[in-house]
């Protein structure tokens, strides 16, 4: 059966390892904070200015000044560090953030990624995620498999304006685990009870499938 | 060097039509409020405005949007705004979205006398049309201008009478670095304190960025996203 | 994350022969000293150490000099050492001098992911030499390039055991670039506190940044110009 | 008669202006600090990174952590701030500093300067020296206008490595104010006592000399 929102969210966060500082983008990337494995290290950074972002805040408790890049209330753990926006971003260009989690509206098979506009209809802006991309030497997309009228959002190349070149290295949906080599997508899991066939039948782009497949573990 | 106005009018003097203006904050978290309404009631006009986000539709510079008082936004995200995505697909609202941390960069720099640097983002998307590319270390980069601005109104937490600034939290932002890239730059906070009221070595924004500093009248501090756990289920991390 | 090490030789492990590291400092104010004490222990040579100054003939850096092991220095001032002038006069060592706040710049730049940028300082002058020179605004400006370092070795007043980190007065200087632009910043530090012992809001280094912490034993803190007035004459402004 | 140190620094102190952030080079600009006119409102930063820097410390206050660019014992006044060190040159080359004090070797009738190497003799380095004169709109150099050897130190063209070209509005001498115009040097007043024939003799480079040449007035 195909992953829910939460699923995506518990796989990604089997990709942690401690000692990292991780920055999760807005959507289905900010609910894997919620699924880290007991007696993982790893902090988060929030591309607005907080290195250390606790959870939620209990009810009355938020803080107009205390946010996240999504715009949420959050809390601040103990040891965290508050920065403007260029020392945000320093920590991301300057590479000191290990992995980075967003997601997408179009993944091409050669690791290109879409995901802040599409012409004449809707343009919200890149954000950070120009910065991230460009710079992270590890991306996870964390999207769905398909788009809302049921097209691939795994393209052989994608259609709308980029938001990066050959920079996403994995990919997961709530079908499938996939990773990019060799201009290539490659299935490395398929979610519990999942086909392969499924997921051949809705990736676009060129799909390396080996003999044996494994479910996802959870 | 006092730098205290009496209040957003006076702080405010010699804002024009067709200036251009950096506006601190990150969402609604961190913006200039009381400097904002006072720029809907000045009624200043083809204004060039460099913020990251445009406000939401009643509320931060949504408000100027509205009142139509925007030739063009510089951003990074403008999402959460209705009456923003109808002028510029109508092409009333020219819009110039640049990627945030780029967006960042380009203030500090404008700030600080750099007047352009590298940067691998955007590079291969339509952000590095037009734009020199140069390779360092086998990756390609593209070559970003600074920006600056004719006033820069930042929001701070505190100032001194020095112009001294002091932010809260995920409210500092954009804040510091527009700050430094303003011809003036005009400082909104909730406290005044005096010279020596704050620790020299815990100043986010040096006086010398800073021409004016006025106490806010009201502080909404409107929540764009009200996001929160109860305390019994206390289930998320 | 805990980054705490228990002592300067378990801080300081890996650092090997040729390898390039910056320190902090201005003068002899904000230098780790108990890191270049440990650095004479170990011997290690054909260092390139990118650093403002070079210490005195018997304090700071000049240990590392006396020792001979110091293959290239990359800094803005070196007076105030004999030896560092004799050696650089007789050609044992290698200097690269830098405008200070192209410097400082540059460290930032490196620890930014910035590969290069473009400054007015130096331009007409043979630091220019060899250099790019592009004109912004009708005036010339040369391209410089990022610096990184194997090890940055900072000198703080506290630090978490987050790494988080704050520095006195003008003992920061450059410590807070230079702990940017290590591939690993080692921080020396006074006193080590809990995490959640320093304001969040006022962090001056991220532990983002910083790998190792430890605290040093002795800090001699030497003064290299003692300037005083005297109660009674109280003359001076 | 010819100033004293004390003298150049006093007259340079003539031209501060309320409201200005001034940054004074090792030396001879230092003193400028202890002659601001009354009632004046400057602050002086230090590129090392203070600004509001007061008097030296009292006998036994020093503090190794609170020294100006001289590494001279400082103190801070209420009001200051620190910051590193590429803040501080932001401001420099951010233009946030008015005016820039600073000694010389030599100085050309086009405004060039040389302040920081004698090549094969001594080279002490630039220090900030490049980036505040590149940056600065409004600079002035206090020096001697001979050197040691007797040899005018104003010049037709600087024969020492440059420091900036082209920069250097206005001079200060035991002998004379000079402005820098339209490449040539132009004698505005004399020190008290001191003839227009002597600065002519020590001024090497062309030298502009109205009917009339006031003397300093203190």
């Amino acid at each position: 059966m195909a992953l829910d929102k939460i699923g995506i969210a518990k796989r990604i966060a089997q990709e942690l390892q401690s000692g990292w500082y991780v920055n999760l983008g807005i959507g289905i990337p900010t609910l894997v904070a919620n699924y880290v494995p007991h007696g993982l290290d790893v902090e988060f950074q929030s591309e607005n200015g907080i290195l250390g972002m606790g959870p939620f805040p209990f009810d009355g408790e938020e803080d107009a000044d205390l946010i996240n890049a999504g715009k949420q209330t959050i809390t601040a753990k103990p040891g965290a560090a508050f920065f403007d926006s260029a020392t945000s971003f320093a920590m991301i260009r300057g590479k000191h953030v290990q992995l980075t989690v967003l997601g997408a509206m179009e993944v091409s098979q050669s690791g290109d990624i879409a995901n802040w506009k599409i012409p004449g209809k809707m343009v919200k802006g890149m954000g950070g995620a120009m910065d991230l991309v460009a710079s992270a030497e590890n991306i996870i997309v964390a999207m769905m498999h398909s788009n809302k009228a049921g097209e691939s959002k795994l393209l052989k190349t994608c259609t709308l304006p980029l938001t990066g070149v050959g920079c996403v290295k994995k990919i997961v949906t709530e079908l499938a685990v996939l990773k990019i080599e060799e201009g290539k997508f490659w299935l490395m899991e398929r979610a519990p009870g999942v086909s392969v066939e499924e997921i051949k039948q809705k990736t676009e782009g060129e799909l390396v499938v080996p003999d044996f497949v494994p479910e996802m573990v959870f | 060097m006092n730098k205290v106005k009496k209040n957003v009018a006076e702080a405010l003097e010699g804002i024009g039509d067709n200036m251009t203006l950096m506006l601190g904050g990150f969402g609604l978290c961190g913006i200039p409020e009381n400097a904002i309404k006072q720029l809907v009631l000045l009624g200043v006009r083809n204004l060039t405005c460099i913020s990251n986000n445009a406000g939401v539709d009643d509320y931060g510079l949504g408000l100027l949007l509205q009142n139509r008082q925007i030739k063009k936004m510089i951003s990074s995200y403008v999402g959460e705004n209705d009456e923003f995505e109808r002028q510029m697909l109508s092409g009333e609202l020219e819009v110039d979205l640049i990627p945030q941390g780029s967006l960042a960069e380009r203030c500090r720099a404008g700030g600080a006398g750099i007047p352009a640097f590298y940067t691998p983002a955007g590079y291969g998307t339509e952000i590095a049309e037009g734009k020199e590319t140069k390779v360092f270390d086998g990756k390609p980069h593209i070559l970003e201008t600074c920006l600056t601005a004719d006033y820069s109104i930042v929001k701070a937490w505190k100032a001194d009478t020095e112009g001294n600034l002091v932010y809260k939290a995920t409210a500092m932002n954009f804040n510091p670095v527009m700050a430094m890239a303003g011809k003036i730059t005009i400082a909104e906070v909730e406290e005044i304190v005096p010279a020596g009221a704050l620790d020299p070595s815990f100043i986010h924004t040096p006086g010398i960025f800073v021409q004016r500093v006025f106490q806010g009248a009201v502080f909404e501090k409107r929540i764009e996203q009200r996001t929160t756990r109860n305390r019994e289920e206390n289930g998320i991390r």
